[in-house]
């Protein structure tokens, strides 16, 4: 058997998308199912350059439909499994997601996001934000990841993994283009060296012994016949989600104590976040920082502690609003203004938040 | 505020402009420094403009594109064009004299701007040297206008990338070195 | 409508028009020309590559049009020389 | 003279669950004499723990919880896909796709064509019976010329809407060496069982992909008695499509 | 040429999917295309049977991603084209749809939602209402109807031609697998005879005359290089989208005046609410009644007056919250606390709201 | 002896958008030759101003206002589908969707395969660069056995992933009477305008699906030279991919 | 409150609750009522219970299902499982006789309903006049417990839909009558 | 394992086992009977509808099994009388 790819700490500067298939690698992934659109291409080109060497597989499909399709075949068997995409890609990927929703099928997917709507551009952009976490025909009963950078990217790839199996719910990680293109310096180690213990998978089907005879056989079925069955369903899959999201929350919070406005921003969009805040308070400016780090389920109830009192919360998006749905939905109730920044495909830079806290707090 | 410095390369597809941008930044990362190095990329695979945005930092860097850059280095008329939004009062800028007369219009006045330096870089590469160091002399005029890494460190690193050229025909490391020497002098 | 800018050289038989905001340099009408007449010129072409001029092969044109058939940018027009 | 028995058992195949018997087909449907004789070929090759059976969105979901073997519903037209991960993942399980023509022809035609074209190591089979049953009768790929369907009410037109579609000549003109691709009928059982057999050990050899259409019945959807649901089958379905083997993998694992 | 389908007035007692086949001849639509799903399937059954006698067209295609692309097609054309779909087949439909966002190609869906997430029933839900808002990779450009029975299903089929092609905008008919199969009396008319002039259609492509001599081409792009070009273009689409969206928001509300508890429901469950309400009342209890009717743009401001004060606002859903989401997003900064009853893929009845908010009110 | 020209007109088809000359493809991309040779159908047909162009995403998309025609761009594999829309509600135009293989043969096969069921009276062409393109080179139904690419960075494996697709071959399977099939190469301009007038002239005899593959070179993803390019076109492509016409209608607008 | 009546049909997919349903609710919408009537559908077009919900009132109708039935019809064994949740006091609870021991236990106890009342639908079919004929036997009885339509309006609603058969039959047409009364009479 | 009741004709070459429980009166197997010897039976079956029995016609059972193999849902097992 192969060695392990990365044995001891390795800090390397390379591009986003070469970190995921290195992680996806650390955390054991035995298949990637792919289909290439910019900005993921990256993972499946170092992915397939990788993988023979370790013992891994690819299968390259005949579109998004089908790869994430495949996954969720491939992960029924027990073994860990993952795809990439991105912009029309996700919206594709979308019909597995359902699947995976209503089955428990803990699918791994990178999302690249790019600009939308349509084809749009294959640069960067936030908009994928509302189908990630809500998209399909249910209730979005996945975990999203929303990464700042290729540190994020390594950890929150390899953890996504384990949550996938560890609640059996379908889970994204979700970058964007800027990430996937950019080179900066990232942290490679494996993950036991970090006390990370892979969870184990089990096989949906196919385990062993001769179904109805040693064992019962096992059948996944997506298809209900009344409607109360279904309500049952649905709630059993809402309760199991609940059961797990406070544990798995995840935020970031920076300057709140004192801070008069806060800005909240999630993925890289809350680099220019964090680091305008710092010039800010350079500045004397009281200002705080909030990043959402799991979009779904979203931290509302550490965001609401954060904001009670405030001034205002300035909410900093390349989307119009996406997170900010999210944000009243969890905040209904207080009364702290919100202010938009959004810049839906484009980026944001901490200079322009600097100026606009600047303007805000004249 | 910090000592992040924000650089912008903007050409046409084959000037290179990625490449100076993909060793210099790989470079200051191994000197111990937080980079960023971002292309800028589209739909085209030919035919645009080409742009490099690098970030140089001893703190952690923050959004990997800027509306301000420190340094704008254009090379052709569209980069002109392109880099207009990223100019501000801090800003040096490098243009090639190889530009028309169109695009100059564009340039920044010398007062809107810290520093303007027009350099011959495409001229001096396709007549004193060879086309094909046109990007290393950009390298050098970088490394001129930034401390963001040693000479000698790119050197080494252009030793490393080119390791079979240069000893299958050592006068092509010189002409790089001379390049690279050429580049920095221009912008002195 | 748009003009475009040419270059003319005539070669054996064949007037060859260039038009240089049209030619990218591939160089995929050198290797067809079956008279290998074909060959960088120093004059660049749209994309600052250099672009093709006849009369570099021991062979002059025989207005064939192979070239301007072949040329993925209309950059190449040949008129027969009568 | 009729005498009653507590404790015959059926002719089932073996690997056929009985619990979920008798299985929610409609009366007259197909899909239990294909399911016959696909349960009979998982017997005869004694493959039953190593199964992955996988239905489409369509009547085939009702077989759900028809064999003992493992069984995973998928969605319409993705069960090709589906299959292909599994086999990818676990190449040593036998990987078998149910599907009906709108999945496979229509919606999930994409996958079909491709799974073909990558020779995918896994067994599909599709039942043709000439409409999309599960959702009431509506026109399929596979309608006849001139047959009335609830989206046909007119008859299936060939000059708006073609001719149906002929998919294992599809597919044998798309897979490659090894790959195994026949059309039986329900009309026979017993041919149709040997199509199954040899699909399934062309998976067993791992050859190549293996693809089977069988004809089948749909007397609900028809409006047909059983008398004319087996004379269309007979004789207006054999009639476009020819039952029979278009591509055989040789001895050594090739397709002749 | 063929008269008109409908001449006067015919009160009929039938099914709401034949419901839309009349008004989609009614409103002179030229051609549907579909893919069979229940509960829409009745839609093609009905038109496929009337088209040929009133010369129009039908086009079964090989699945929902077609079907939308091909009504993309044929609305490019100049001609009046819709779809219908529901369920899974509304999730593949969002990517035809974002192109229509992008775009601005008026096609008109019919959604007649099911249960899900995935394939789930084939029976009634709301839970397709994030999705037909918000999904896809873009942020929502659409126009979407929520009806509540076959009065509505008849006059918002042919209002929804009249949005699309007016403002240029994909627009969503929103009914489920109730109103698809239920039977009740509705009234067809003639668009006409209600003052209803059908808004000119206009071709994107294949105007007359011959391209770059007579007039320029038309080209229709949905790809952009920089991240600049494409925040214009969003811009845009939401600067056009806000200029319209006011004129088009319809809402319904009654009891509000006094009322210590509005009730807030959309669609076939708005019904309910609505006897409850009424019954309520009979009993005393000072109880209000809010329906959204278009659910994008969404009658914020309106509801926002509509509960003003008041003691709660009861959100019902047969979904975990779908359109509590909008509520939330419109009336933050109130502070009248929201009461969800959510039913997730399962219809509400008037008499388990009328205990419920006799026990809110107890 | 060169002269200098400021009112030569280049020898481009009358139809071709001067305007948004040069185009954006590639240097030695063979997009432009098959554009090419498809303004020449057009102008030789007359009938510009009945064309409506609809272009995929992939390299093609660089063709939106290539042509003095109303032109759509549409998603990744979806031009047939759109074009389908487009020619079902207005049959008096000439519908031509532009494609590439992966467009074609992998994610919009579903609609190619219909549209050849139901013969779409479209023409529909491909343009086979065995690679994709516009992402940078991945791996395509259509790449050759051993060929590396950016997803088969060890070569393609016959064994892992399939034979390469012949298009021409499936879809000349599947359409019905007076479908027009054929594979062009562009180191054969003129017999590939040739193939493409007989599609559109299909088209206008309304006999039935009109599709031409179109060899064609990528040195950008090939990293070739000009040499290397047309040797990878004309010696292993053709060899693995022949030309010719699969499927003519007869004079009646039958198919042979 | 209002008049409404919310009535439940549930039996084997062959006993025709649909069209008893789709001709009740049709002729008492034809004689100015507001009218719901919605079928249960599921995945599987045989093999399941087929329930008929109808509502029938001089107002607007809300929910196109209920909760509470003012008159269930439960027609099998499964039926009788499939209606229970919808059972309350002010129920009439209709069920045939044919259904089994163990259905009986699930069936209402007498003080938990308005009304219980077995018919012998099925036996009068099959014995005394025709299989075909039990369900109308069944909107017999639906109209003997309602007011919704007079029988007068169903004849011609049966006049109406089997026109041809009953005129190369006329002794259907009387059957169907029959039918129809001895359903009202089993009820009363 | 579950059991299911089953009805044994005898008649002719064959026993007739007809499980009621499974039968759902198709009536496939009695058009395909080569001695066309099946028919319908009092007993109903799973959906209520009439199960079949041999014995209807001119001619008796062979026990070609035609009928067993036919039937969908395995409702007929034929055991050829020796
Ligand atoms: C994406 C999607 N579209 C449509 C449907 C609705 N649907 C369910 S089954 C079916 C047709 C099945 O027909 P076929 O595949 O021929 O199988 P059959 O039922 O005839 O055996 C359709 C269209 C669905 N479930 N999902
Ligand atoms: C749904 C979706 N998936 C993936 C992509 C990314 N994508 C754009 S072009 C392309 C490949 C194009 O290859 P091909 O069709 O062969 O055309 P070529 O560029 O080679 O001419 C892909 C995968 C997309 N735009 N949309
Ligand atoms: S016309 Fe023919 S001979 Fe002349 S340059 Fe062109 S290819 Fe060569
Ligand atoms: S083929 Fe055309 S573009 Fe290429 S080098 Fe020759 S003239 Fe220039
Ligand atoms: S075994 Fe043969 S002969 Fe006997 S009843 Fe069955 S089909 Fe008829
Ligand atoms: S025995 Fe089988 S084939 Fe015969 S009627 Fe019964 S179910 Fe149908």
């Amino acid at each position: 058997m192969a060695t392990k790819p990365i044995e001891k700490d390795t800090n390397v500067f390379v591009t986003g998308n070469e970190v995921v298939a290195w992680a996806a690698l650390a955390a054991d992934a035995k298949i990637m199912y792919g289909y290439p659109i910019t900005p993921q291409n990256e993972i499946m080109h170092y992915w397939t350059r990788l993988a023979p060497k370790h013992d891994r597989n690819f299968l390259q499909t005949e579109d998004e439909l089908s790869a994430g399709f495949t996954t969720c075949g491939g992960v029924l068997t027990g073994t860990r499994a993952f795809t990439a995409t991105a912009g029309p890609g996700t919206v594709l990927m979308q019909e597995p997601l359902t699947m995976a929703e209503m089955m428990r099928i803990p699918i791994v997917v990178v999302v690249q996001q790019r600009g939308g709507p349509s084809t749009a551009t294959v640069i960067y952009s936030q908009q994928e934000v509302t189908m990630c976490c809500y998209g399909g025909n249910g209730e979005g009963f996945r975990v999203v990841y929303s990464t700042s950078g290729h540190q994020d990217l390594y950890d929150y790839t390899i953890k996504a993994f384990n949550t996938a199996w560890k609640y059996s719910v379908p889970t994204i990680v979700l970058g964007d283009g800027y990430q996937a293109k950019m080179r900066e310096a990232v942290t490679m180690y494996d993950p036991a060296s970090r006390g990370i213990v892979m969870e184990e998978t089990k096989p949906y089907v196919g385990a062993p012994g001769k179904p109805g005879v040693d064992r019962d056989p096992s059948f996944f079925k997506n298809t209900y016949n009344t409607e109360e069955e279904l309500l049952d369903v649905v709630n059993d899959l809402k309760d199991h989600y609940d059961s797990f999201k406070d544990e798995i929350t995840e935020y970031e919070e920076a300057f709140t104590d004192d801070a008069e406005i806060i800005v909240v921003g999630h993925g890289v969009v809350s680099r220019a976040c964090k680091e305008a805040v710092k010039n800010l308070r350079k500045d004397g400016y009281k200002v705080g920082y909030f990043r959402p780090i799991t979009l779904r389920p979203f931290p509302g109830k550490q965001l609401a502690a954060a904001v009670a009192g405030k001034q205002n919360i300035l909410v900093v998006e390349s989307a119009l609003g996406q997170m900010k749905r999210f944000i009243t939905e969890d905040l209904y109730g207080l009364t702290v203004p919100i202010t938009g920044y959004f810049k839906p495909g484009k980026g944001v830079s901490s200079d322009e938040l600097v100026d606009k806290v600047k303007s805000m707090m004249k | 505020m910090s000592d992040l410095k924000r650089i912008m390369l903007a050409g046409e597809g084959g000037q290179g402009v990625q490449s100076v941008a993909a060793i210099l930044s790989e470079a200051s990362y191994k000197t111990g420094k937080q980079v960023m190095y971002i292309p800028n990329f589209g739909v085209e695979q030919r035919g645009g403009v080409s742009v490099a945005f690098m970030q140089i930092s001893s703190e952690a860097i923050g959004s990997p594109k800027f509306d301000n850059a420190d340094l704008i280095v254009a090379l052709s008329d569209r980069a002109v064009s392109r880099v207009k939004m990223y100019v501000n009062p801090n800003t040096i800028y490098v243009y090639d004299a190889n530009i028309s007369e169109e695009a100059r219009t564009h340039l920044p006045k010398a007062d809107e701007v810290a520093k303007i330096v027009e350099i011959p870089a495409h001229e001096i590469a396709n007549t004193e040297l060879h086309v094909r160091v046109f990007n290393v002399i950009i390298m050098g005029a970088v490394l001129g206008l930034t401390d963001m890494v040693s000479i000698d460190v790119i050197k080494e690193a252009l030793e490393h990338k080119f390791a079979k050229k240069f000893e299958a025909n050592p006068a092509l490391r010189d002409m790089n070195y001379t390049a690279l020497e050429k580049g920095m002098s221009l912008v002195r | 409508m748009r003009d475009f800018k040419s270059v003319m050289t005539e070669n054996g038989k064949g007037k060859f028009y260039l038009f240089t905001e049209l030619c990218k340099g591939c160089g995929l009408c050198i290797e067809k020309c079956p008279k290998h007449t074909i060959g960088w010129s120093e004059r660049v072409g749209i994309y600052g590559a250099p672009t093709v001029e006849p009369g570099h092969g021991e062979e002059d044109c025989i207005a064939c049009k192979t070239c301007q058939t072949v040329c993925p940018d209309c950059a190449i027009m040949i008129e027969k020389i009568k | 003279m009729a005498v009653e028995f507590n404790n015959v058992a059926p002719a089932m195949p073996a690997c056929w669950r009985k619990e979920t018997k008798t299985h929610k087909f409609c009366p007259g449907c197909g899909h239990g004499i294909v399911l016959k004789a696909l349960g009979e070929a998982i017997d005869e090759l004694g493959i039953q723990d190593k199964v992955i059976f996988s239905v489409d969105i369509g009547c085939c979901l009702l077989a759900i919880d028809f064999f003992n073997c493992d069984t995973v519903q998928t969605h319409h037209g993705r069960t090709n896909a589906v299959c292909a991960g599994v086999k990818r993942a676990t190449p040593d399980k036998i990987v078998i796709a149910y599907m009906g023509d709108g999945g496979g022809y229509a919606i999930g035609s994409q996958h079909l064509v491709n799974c073909a074209a990558r020779n995918e190591k896994i067994t599909s089979i599709l039942v043709n019976n000439t409409n999309y049953g599960m959702t009431g009768g509506q026109m399929a790929p596979t309608t006849l010329p001139g047959q009335k369907t609830e989206t046909s009410p007119y008859g299936r037109s060939v000059e708006q809407q073609g001719e149906p579609t002929h998919g294992p000549e599809m597919v044998a003109a798309m897979a490659g060496q090894g790959a195994y691709v026949a059309r039986g009928t329900v009309a026979k059982p017993k041919q149709l069982k040997n199509y199954l057999k040899k699909a399934l050990q062309a998976q067993l050899n791992g050859s190549g992909f293996s693809f089977v259409e069988a004809l089948s019945t749909c007397p609900t959807n028809w409006a047909t008695n059983a008398q004319k649901t087996w004379a269309f089958l007979e004789n207006e379905m054999q009639a476009e499509y020819p039952v029979g083997e278009f591509k055989v993998p040789e001895e050594g694992g090739q397709t002749k």
